[in-house]
């Protein structure tokens, strides 16, 4: 259905659109071994989102290909959180970004892999691991960050604090997502906090930081393509290239 | 040190020298240097490629830039692993390329003008440095030869991945053509100059290339590297459809080589003394990221202080 | 001919590309009477872009309006300085780049008025006024900064030897300048170093500063389309728009 | 103060009280508020057409923002300099701003999420504006007054501006269609609530209207404004070819007007408080202006101070 198709978009939105800020990073990291790391989440990142157009572009009716969707959609047409689209900031920024995305894909993905839907059941099972890992790389720098020195501490707490604006986002349930969830392919995103939040609970209370999951402003509308300013430079960025070439067919 | 095998023997005997064999100090340092420079090559070279990361034209490119980038980075932590066997590290080698006291292949002080340089230095600038790195794999100095076996096999397919995104362009629009031949004309010439000066006449380097032969660090000269790869790319050059931008190109029946137009050593020597396009961007760039991560360097290590000094309290 | 207008193109990318780099200051200058002056600015450089645009468009054979010259050519196809396409910095830099750019441009049209092209000497004619405004503009802030706080002297000096790179390339005589300087219509951009010079000198001198024009690194190329590595992105983001709409006939 | 004119006099006759004549602290308190919040908006909004500047999708169309981004920051000057007749100053009003003491118009904090979202501002938000500025060129306060009527001006020329975009784009391609639609949908709602609460009802404000209204400084009641907006902005969409986004739009035959649907007061409240979609946004996007330029503003008093001693020691 049309609604199905709109929520895995969502999910495709999300992972491509984060792939641009973490790609940014290669070359900026704090260390080498980090851009690597940041290089390689970007990948799974990357894979994903391929995965998952593919997908779309099949079930959604229009043939698209995973280009087709990535590069020659408009702003309005995204359907990605606000989250993933946020300009890079310092790595306590990012790490914070990290964890709270990687703790949502993690409750996600872990919950698709019983999706009704077997490709969306397959994705999800490559995902799954992948997104562990990811999980598992933002909290070990949490720790170090929360618990190393003071300056590290302080800019780790402006990280979370910064994103914040950011978490109730992710569990917000679309339109798109209730018809997902109810046929079975897709799972209620609202489903998900609870376990979601404990997670990086868990992480900031061992890395004595204040956890905190709102703040005085609400993201809201990256599903139904309402983004922040940002994105329409990051798109513009993006699709600059591919839209030069239209007469290109391939690359 | 100095525990290990006879230095002399082993090099008479074409083996390996272990780090823990004693070696000459000049041996140690013109090591150190080479290392280090290649190292950082490495690093730097992750600018002008991932300058193009956010831009690919197809999500499929992408993910092949942002791997090769990444293997890049991996490229620099064995070299830099390999050069701290010879007793410097890491922080000490970083802050020899941030202050200008080391350098970097100079080749990364060009710009990436277009999409099409992301395949023109895969194809060129990679295919140049496997010419330069293949020998290396021999190198007497144990630690560096093996790195260099697993560089030059990631190169290589990287040599490959890029060759085969000029080809796909090479048969597309009109437009993707053009950029497939401006690339090349943009980075054919500082490709070659990548051999280093020519090994005699009034443009010759610095004369170690001697000392490096003998010290079975350096197995060929610069001009038998440079007249390799021309023989091996011309032909890739036909079959891209593109034209090399030398006049002076043509096949030597004699010789059994392409000959090829004189280098502009004036413009190699001004680019490695620091008037390149983009020399100062590098560097900048580069100092930039060091100095933004520092909090975070200095963080991890007061957290694995901490944790130690856990796990001892724990245990007293 | 076709040496001539590329000579012209340079001229107008130069203004157009400017203009995006003063059109980032709208909203972002030290006080509101700067958010007006560089908005000003930018108007009187995106007003002499489209002229000469236009023109370059009826002079080169291939019919090209100025919208087809400014969003449709790529990267390579662009002929201005590169000190123009830098990226905004603080205001000392900007006051610093338009005090150079300006002192070459007063030069430069200054003697255009005399083009043997009725068209190219009319643009100058009006460009001349503006231009002169631009540099008094330009030359009081130079004067305030560099005479003002220890800070603002620093700062405005960080501004002027920053800027120094790009100084050269403002004066080199390409050979499309080479040609339409011999045709009468241009001038050669060597002839307008010693005025320029002389001018800005006269600034940093009365406003205590040191007086550089050269740098470590020099920068050059952007006359034949060789830019440094952030034009890609101002283009990305001036094109993007018009780009995604190929169908688009009129805005 | 206090040599001027009576101020209830001056009232009672309709004329214009001066900055001289004396008034209530109340009246001076209710003006400082209301003409820094309309200056304060004028600066906001330059933000949200502002960022547009660099994409603006034809050359004439990026003059035109230009033009019209640089008349807001006029308007913003010559309201502050209203506003200074009354004894605060500039740079008082700009740290309330900063610091959320002071408001400016919600409709700011909407985000311009299309290029036909510029459009849609100059016809909506610039027309709502239009219908509540009219009447402040009859303002009772002459400095606040005689600066409307120069605003009011130059925005009905943004106005039609705003309209005429809209127009050619709703005769261009179907996306350029669908784009003004789109811009129409979101903006036609925090249009309407532009005029503030209603004057009556459960969501009513806070009951300053009808001091305001004595004092000659509002003409008008809130919904009465909002009406006549409705009434003038349906037959425009209709010619834009758009449906407005309210399915209880409809002519009333007996008011003759148009009716219209429920206004979610909650969400103005909400957007009022905090938690609009760009609050945090604009006010961050200004304070960092603001900071930004701090040493350039200090460096400008301090130039001028040594400009006047030296006049003064060349004079003694």
């Amino acid at each position: 259905s049309p609604a199905v198709a709109d929520y895995l978009l969502g999910l495709a939105d999300d992972a491509l659109i984060y792939t641009q800020r973490l790609g940014e990073w290669v070359s900026r990291a704090p260390q080498i071994e980090e851009d690597m790391a940041l290089g390689n989440i970007a990948l799974d990142q990357l894979g994903q989102a391929r995965a998952l157009l593919t997908y779309v572009g099949s079930v959604d009716g229009t043939g698209r290909d995973e280009d087709a969707l990535a590069y020659l959609r408009d702003e309005r047409e995204f359907r990605n959180v606000h989250l993933v689209e946020q300009e890079r900031g310092d790595f306590g920024f990012e790490m914070a970004r990290l964890l709270w995305f990687s703790s949502y894909q993690y409750e996600l993905y872990a919950r698709l892999v019983d999706s009704a839907d077997d490709q969306v059941a397959a994705i999800a099972r490559k995902a799954i691991k992948e997104v562990a890992y990811h999980r598992d790389h933002a909290t070990q720098w949490v720790l170090r960050l929360g618990d190393g020195t003071q300056q590290s501490h302080e800019r780790m707490q402006a990280g979370l604090d910064a994103v914040a604006t950011y978490v109730a986002e992710l569990f917000d349930d679309s339109e798109s997502a209730r018809a997902a969830a109810e046929s079975g392919v897709g799972v209620l995103p609202s489903s998900l906090a609870d376990g979601a939040k404990a997670y990086v609970r868990s992480v900031t209370d061992e890395a004595t930081l204040d956890y905190v999951d709102s703040a005085r402003a609400t993201a809201r509308g990256g599903r139904i393509g309402v983004h922040s300013q940002v994105m329409g430079y990051l798109l513009a960025e993006m699709q600059h290239i591919h839209r030069s070439h239209p007469d290109a067919t391939t690359w | 040190r100095g525990d290990g095998g006879n230095f002399d023997e082993l090099i008479e005997a074409d083996l390996r020298i272990e780090p823990r064999d004693q070696m000459p100090d000049d041996y140690r340092q013109t090591l150190i240097r080479q290392i280090a420079q290649h190292a950082h090559s490495e690093i730097i070279g992750m600018q002008p490629e991932g300058n193009w990361i956010t831009r690919a034209p197809s999500l499929r490119r992408k993910a092949i830039l942002i791997a090769k980038v990444q293997d890049e980075a991996g490229h620099g932590l064995y070299l830099y692993s390999a050069a701290e066997t010879l007793g410097v590290d890491r922080s000490e080698l970083l802050d020899k390329l941030h202050s200008g006291r080391q350098k970097y292949s100079s080749i990364f002080n060009y710009p990436t003008l277009t999409w099409a340089d992301v395949g023109a230095i895969g194809w060129l600038v990679d295919g140049a440095a496997i010419m330069n790195q293949v020998p290396l794999c021999r190198c007497s100095f144990g630690p560096y030869a093996r790195a260099m076996i697993r560089v030059c096999k990631e190169e290589s397919f990287h040599q490959r991945q890029g060759f085969e995104s000029l080809y796909t362009m090479s048969r597309g629009s009109q437009r993707q053509k053009a950029m497939v031949q401006d690339a090349a004309n943009r980075w054919w010439w500082p490709a070659l100059m990548m051999f280093g000066p020519p090994d005699t006449g009034e443009h010759a380097g610095d004369g170690r290339t001697a000392q490096s032969m003998a010290w079975g660090i350096k197995r060929f000269a610069n001009d038998e590297l440079r007249q390799k790869f021309v023989d091996m790319t011309v032909p890739q050059a036909q079959k891209l459809g593109i034209e090399l931008p030398d006049p002076d190109l043509k096949w030597n029946e004699e010789r059994g080589h392409w000959d090829f137009g004189a280098i502009d050593w004036d413009e190699f020597w001004r680019v490695l003394k620091g008037d390149g396009p983009c020399n100062e961007e590098r560097i900048n760039h580069r100092v930039q990221a060091h100095e933004d991560g520092a909090w975070v360097r200095e963080a991890a290590v007061a957290y694995h202080e901490k944790q130690q000094e856990r796990q001892q309290g724990a245990v007293a």
